[in-house]
């Protein structure tokens, strides 16, 4: 490990190193859990799912569709306005990047440990809202501007609820660091959900909204808007989306464990194993949350737009709101 | 009996609870007893066998159809083009009279046209036409689909002995 | 920089006394649409997400049935006419060829009616389960699609052993059932009863029916998402569907106690005991839990049918070439979509002089305008969806 | 109900009554054709009529309106086999909810122009089903708010639905029923391949 870390030490190496992890994991998660949702939605519905791609039982199923996307003609409409078109993607894609940068796979196993970590990573979150709202403006159709547009309604409502379920924990762990607060609940010997159970419920709730995956798909209502924003992509552009929201799931996800389940700590696990067992522990945990997600996905119908509305700013806000003031008066009190 | 909506007295997340529910455990069945629950099977590894009456293809038998064009005047898709011509048979008994006899010179059914009705099967008046639950004839160019006779008559072998009947 | 205070409650009186004039939208929604159930094209006027004028446009697949069949012998016409509703596409032949048989007064056998019954009613479950799959997936849920087709299958499957097609049966003929294989020497006495283990079969397939009924109602009914999104929504009164001609399920979730099976004569209905399930407000809601009902109902019958069915002949004495006498009659049956009904005029040839095709779904959904006024888009949606109409029925 | 083919002459046909006190009310006449009862009505009288038979005889159920084309000489299909008086019949059947009657309303139109004042007041279902009529049999529905076509694309001419109008789809591809076995070579008898007729033929 010395050569290793001695290497590392340099800026600009450990630099490059970070981003080819980054680059190498965006693909490879988002695969493996694309893979899992096929394959799990299909058990769901007393189905096989993909067999044939790769032998066995179809793992090559998200390689082959990666390669399909790859060379597809990438057709772009006349009437779309074309730089903004061929941005959108790329911005969605690079709020996914920006929220792995927080997340502490081990005790210092953290791209960069910043001071006020949650604060970054929702700001981050909200960058794909513009994305979705230029891919929806952009494709000059009435189809995907109205996706367009119900997806930034719904963003922006669920950013509060999201931004406020996270306050609990920070006031709990008294930092915004993600790593001090998986060692403030390391130190406080219990993970937050205990305490946080409401934050953690909204948190879900307003990631599934962030992530606009059933019940809240409204911007991508297949039976609606046909495929919302995403109707004009194709090619490698439909790619990023695809890959953006699998790895979207996993990294909402992955902050959701830190906050409230402990991040890569188990109560029984002794320190000196941690920086080896703790990868390992935070994805067990982020795939139980990525498998709550899909099993949501293939069980509920979506909403219709005022009810989605309504459930952020009449039910989750108030409860989030609630939610703090138990937390500090709890916190006060103790 | 009406659908009474007050009668359904439901908690609040019970519902999402019930259905959340059957998908878990259809899961669990289909993963762990794939051999009961499983409904797809794999299709090209693994053929459903059809139902013997089912009405895959038209299969003909040369031997037996007299050119008698009945078939090709009952389809309603106009599909059955037939041609055919005269031609002495020798007789049965030696010092017989000669007999003339219609053989066929063309018999083509366009598969792209027909909608498997069944009423030339029913139609013919000599056992020439016979259905098969053979389905996997499907071609890249739509003029492929017309079947000659030699086809037709190659399709004879699949055709499937009737099935029992209910008591 | 000091704001003047005036100019500030200015603009903010100023916002919030304007309406804001957005432009409306003209909205195709179809021919090309993933939930419009075929090519209809609704043209929608549309002010942010709420329609405000929609107006159908129908026609794309019309295929011109009344005229074609004046062309056509009578058998010729059934092939013709199983395709109008194809979902349920046995159910479509028979009050055709009740019509027929009423013209040239032929008495159908005892088993025949009782096999055309049995089939009917499958068909009417294997409509009914499309709509169950269906229905979710326009509100988004994805999974009762799988549960209701896999029992869908075995009931087509039950339905190719006895007529060999399992959307076009062409099953029927006039006086009975199909007696025989073919008309030659050998093939007319291979008789086309029911194959052996039919009702073994059915029992099982009826069984996994009302399984698969109870899991779709523990995983669609009391979902509080679905129950908001289809609770209250698009209610139809029972005097304006009347005066639409709207019928079937959709009328009888509007509190109408009215079903033709137990009305017309054209199949035995009156030796079973069924009972009409009738919805109380006229929703979206009803009308799924409606049709959720009559599949019981269904599979009910069919299971005394089985145990009831007669032994005899499949079809009455009827001449080969079939000329039916000069006179005219209508016929209508309880098709799963509704009222289907056979106005036939014959001349004393082999095909109708004239056939006047009345299908559920044309009056089912010549509501539309009515009802989708002022609705949100995903209502439009969800409205659509609940009236469970097939193009092919709309067009002929 | 069982259906009586014919009604002879001694037993009354079951709905006689009805159709009596129907055909009564609405100032028609009434004949009971193989169970289905028939109302002939004065054309002047039909949205009068028809408005008594929904609100009199709770006949609120639209099931359909359509038009039939009687004529002797029939460009498609096989023409009748004795004389009939040529008149475009307009055909209204409504029907109760509640003992499950029907009754079918039917007026004559003469052939070049027909016309008629609409029913849409009466029953709103009617939209539609005049729209269908109008552009099949071309009768013209005064105060129809939007009397255009239904099904057909909007430049087609012509009235299908009427027996003058051809099915084009039969002219253009050859009957393939026409029996062409050739002579034996070589044979005397030239005897052309006999051709049914061009429509179904007699088998």
């Amino acid at each position: 490990m010395s050569f290793l870390t001695e290497l590392f030490s340099n800026f600009w190496v450990s630099l490059v190193g970070k981003l080819l992890i980054v680059a190498l994991m965006i693909p490879l998660v988002g695969m493996v859990i694309g893979f899992a949702e096929i394959k799990l939605s299909a058990k769901m519905q007393a189905r096989m799912g993909p067999y044939f791609a790769g032998g066995r039982w179809g793992w090559a199923q998200l390689i082959a569709d990666g390669v399909k996307f790859f060379q597809k003609e990438d057709l772009i409409p006349d009437q779309a306005d074309r730089p903004v078109f061929k941005l959108a993607p790329v911005l969605v894609l690079v709020s996914t990047v920006g929220l792995l940068v927080v997340i502490p796979f081990g005790p210092d196993l953290i791209f960069r440990d910043l001071s006020v970590g949650i604060f970054y990573a929702l700001a981050i979150s909200s960058l794909s809202t513009v994305g979705v709202l230029m891919a929806g403006w952009s494709s000059g159709n009435k189809y995907s501007l109205m996706g367009g547009l119900r997806a930034a309604g719904q963003l922006i409502a669920y950013e509060l609820p999201l931004v406020l379920a996270v306050i609990g924990s920070v006031m709990l762990a008294g930092t915004m660091s993600m790593s001090g607060i998986v060692e403030a609940q390391i130190a406080a010997g219990y993970p937050y959900v205990i305490l946080q159970f409401l934050g953690f419920g909204i948190f879900m709730i307003a990631a599934l909204a962030e992530l606009s995956r059933i019940p809240f798909d409204m911007p991508i209502a297949e039976s609606e808007l046909v495929m919302g924003y995403l109707t004009e992509y194709s090619g490698f552009r439909f790619l990023f989306f695809f890959l953006a929201e699998f790895a979207n799931m996993f990294s909402l996800s992955a902050i959701a464990v830190t906050l409230f389940l402990g991040g890569y700590w188990l109560p029984g696990i002794p320190e000196s194993v941690l920086p080896y067992a703790g990868p390992v522990i935070l994805l067990a945990k982020t795939f139980l949350l990525v498998f709550a997600m899909i099993w949501f996905r293939w069980t509920f119908p979506r909403f219709r737009e005022d009810q989605l509305q309504s459930l952020a700013w009449r039910w989750l806000i108030p409860i989030a709101l609630a939610n703090i003031l138990i937390t500090g008066a709890f916190k006060v009190y103790l | 009996m009406t659908t009474k909506t007050t009668e359904r007295r439901v908690l609040p997340g019970m519902g999402m609870v019930k259905g959340l529910w059957v998908t878990i455990y259809t899961m669990f069945r289909t993963i762990f007893r794939p051999g009961k629950y499983l409904a797809t099977i794999n299709y090209p590894v693994v053929k459903e066998t059809p139902v013997a009456r089912a009405r895959g293809v038209i299969a003909l038998d040369q031997e037996a159809c007299t050119v008698c064009m009945l078939c090709a005047r009952q389809c309603p898709d106009w599909c059955i083009y037939i041609e055919g011509h005269k031609e002495e048979k020798e007789p049965d008994k030696p010092g017989g009279r000669i007999k003339v006899r219609n053989t066929l010179d063309r018999f083509d059914i366009d598969y792209a046209l027909c909608m498997y009705c069944g009423i030339c099967v029913e139609v013919c008046p000599f056992d020439a036409l016979f259905w098969s639950p053979e389905y996997e004839y499907s071609e890249t160019q739509m003029g492929d689909m017309l079947h000659d006779m030699d086809r037709l008559q190659g399709w004879l072998a699949t055709v499937p002995p009737d099935p029992e009947l209910e008591k | 920089m000091v704001l003047d205070q005036d100019l500030v409650r200015h603009l903010s009186e100023a916002s919030v006394s304007v309406e804001l004039e957005t432009p409306e939208m003209t909205l195709n929604i179809g021919p090309q649409h993933p939930s419009t159930h075929g090519v209809l094209r609704l043209v929608a006027r549309v002010d942010g997400e709420r329609a405000f004028d929609v107006q159908p446009v129908i026609g794309y697949m019309h295929r011109g049935y009344e005229k074609i069949s004046e062309v056509r012998t009578y058998p010729q016409v059934t092939t013709l006419v199983n395709r109008i509703d194809w979902v349920s596409g046995y159910a479509n032949e028979v009050p055709f060829i009740v019509a027929a048989e009423k013209l040239l007064g032929v008495e159908v056998p005892e088993r025949a009616q009782f096999i055309r019954l049995i089939l009917t009613e499958m068909a009417r479950i294997s409509s009914h389960l499309i709509f169950m799959a269906s229905y979710p997936l326009e509100l988004g849920a994805a999974t009762p699609l799988f549960f209701a087709l896999r029992e869908r299958e075995r009931v087509l499957d039950l339905l190719e052993g006895v007529t060999g097609g399992r959307f076009h049966p062409n099953f029927n003929r006039i006086g009975g059932v199909k007696p025989a294989y073919g008309s030659g020497s050998a093939t007319r006495k291979v008789i086309q009863d029911l194959p052996a283990g039919f009702f073994a079969e059915t029992r099982v397939a009826m069984d996994k029916v009302l399984y698969a009924v109870d899991e779709l109602d523990a995983l669609v009914a009391d979902n509080e998402i679905i129950v908001a999104r289809t609770k209250g929504v698009g209610i139809l009164p029972p005097d304006v569907a009347a005066s639409f001609g709207v019928s079937g399920p959709n009328l009888r979730a509007s509190g109408v106690k009215f079903d033709l099976r137990k009305v017309e004569d054209y199949l035995p209905y009156h030796l079973f005991d069924f009972e009409i399930p009738v919805g109380e407000n006229g929703d979206c809601w009803d009308r799924w839990h409606v049709r959720l009902l009559e599949i019981r109902q269904s599979v009910r019958i069919v299971q005394q049918a089985i145990d009831g069915i007669p032994s005899g002949p499949l079809q009455a004495k009827v001449p080969k070439i079939i000329k039916v006498p000069l006179g005219e009659t209508y016929v209508r049956a309880e098709n799963p979509k509704g009222e289907m009904g056979y106005y036939l005029v014959s001349n004393g040839n082999q095909g109708p002089y004239r056939l006047k095709i009345r299908t559920a779904s044309f009056s089912n959904i010549s509501i539309l305008p009515w009802i989708l006024e002022g609705v949100l888009i995903p209502d439009i949606i969800a409205i659509m969806g609940s009236l469970d109409f097939v193009l092919g029925d709309v067009d002929r | 109900m069982t259906s009586s083919p014919s009604e002879t002459e001694t037993t009354v046909h079951p709905l006689q009554e009805y159709a009596d006190r129907v055909a009564e009310a609405v100032g028609g006449t009434a004949e009971i054709t193989f169970d289905t009862i028939k109302v002939k009505v004065p054309s002047e009288q039909w949205v009068s009529s028809l408005t008594t038979a929904r609100d009199d005889l709770g006949l609120i159920f639209f099931s359909f309106l359509s038009a039939i084309d009687w004529s002797s000489e029939v460009a498609v299909g096989d023409p009748f086999p004795e004389e009939v008086e040529d008149r475009l019949e307009l055909l209204v059947t409504l029907g109760d909810l509640s003992e499950g009657r029907r009754v079918t309303f039917s007026t004559d139109l003469d052939q070049e122009s027909p016309a008629i004042p609409s029913l849409i007041e009466v029953f709103a279902g009617a939209n539609w089903h005049e729209r269908e009529a109008h552009e099949m049999f071309g009768i013209d529905f005064e105060g129809h708010p939007n009397l255009i076509h239904l099904y057909l694309p909007d430049a087609f001419q012509g009235n299908p639905l009427r027996k003058s109008y051809p099915l084009l789809s039969r002219e253009v591809k050859p009957w393939p029923g026409t029996v062409d076995v050739e002579a034996m070579p070589g044979s005397d008898d030239e005897e052309e391949p006999e051709g049914p007729s061009e429509e179904n033929p007699e088998a």
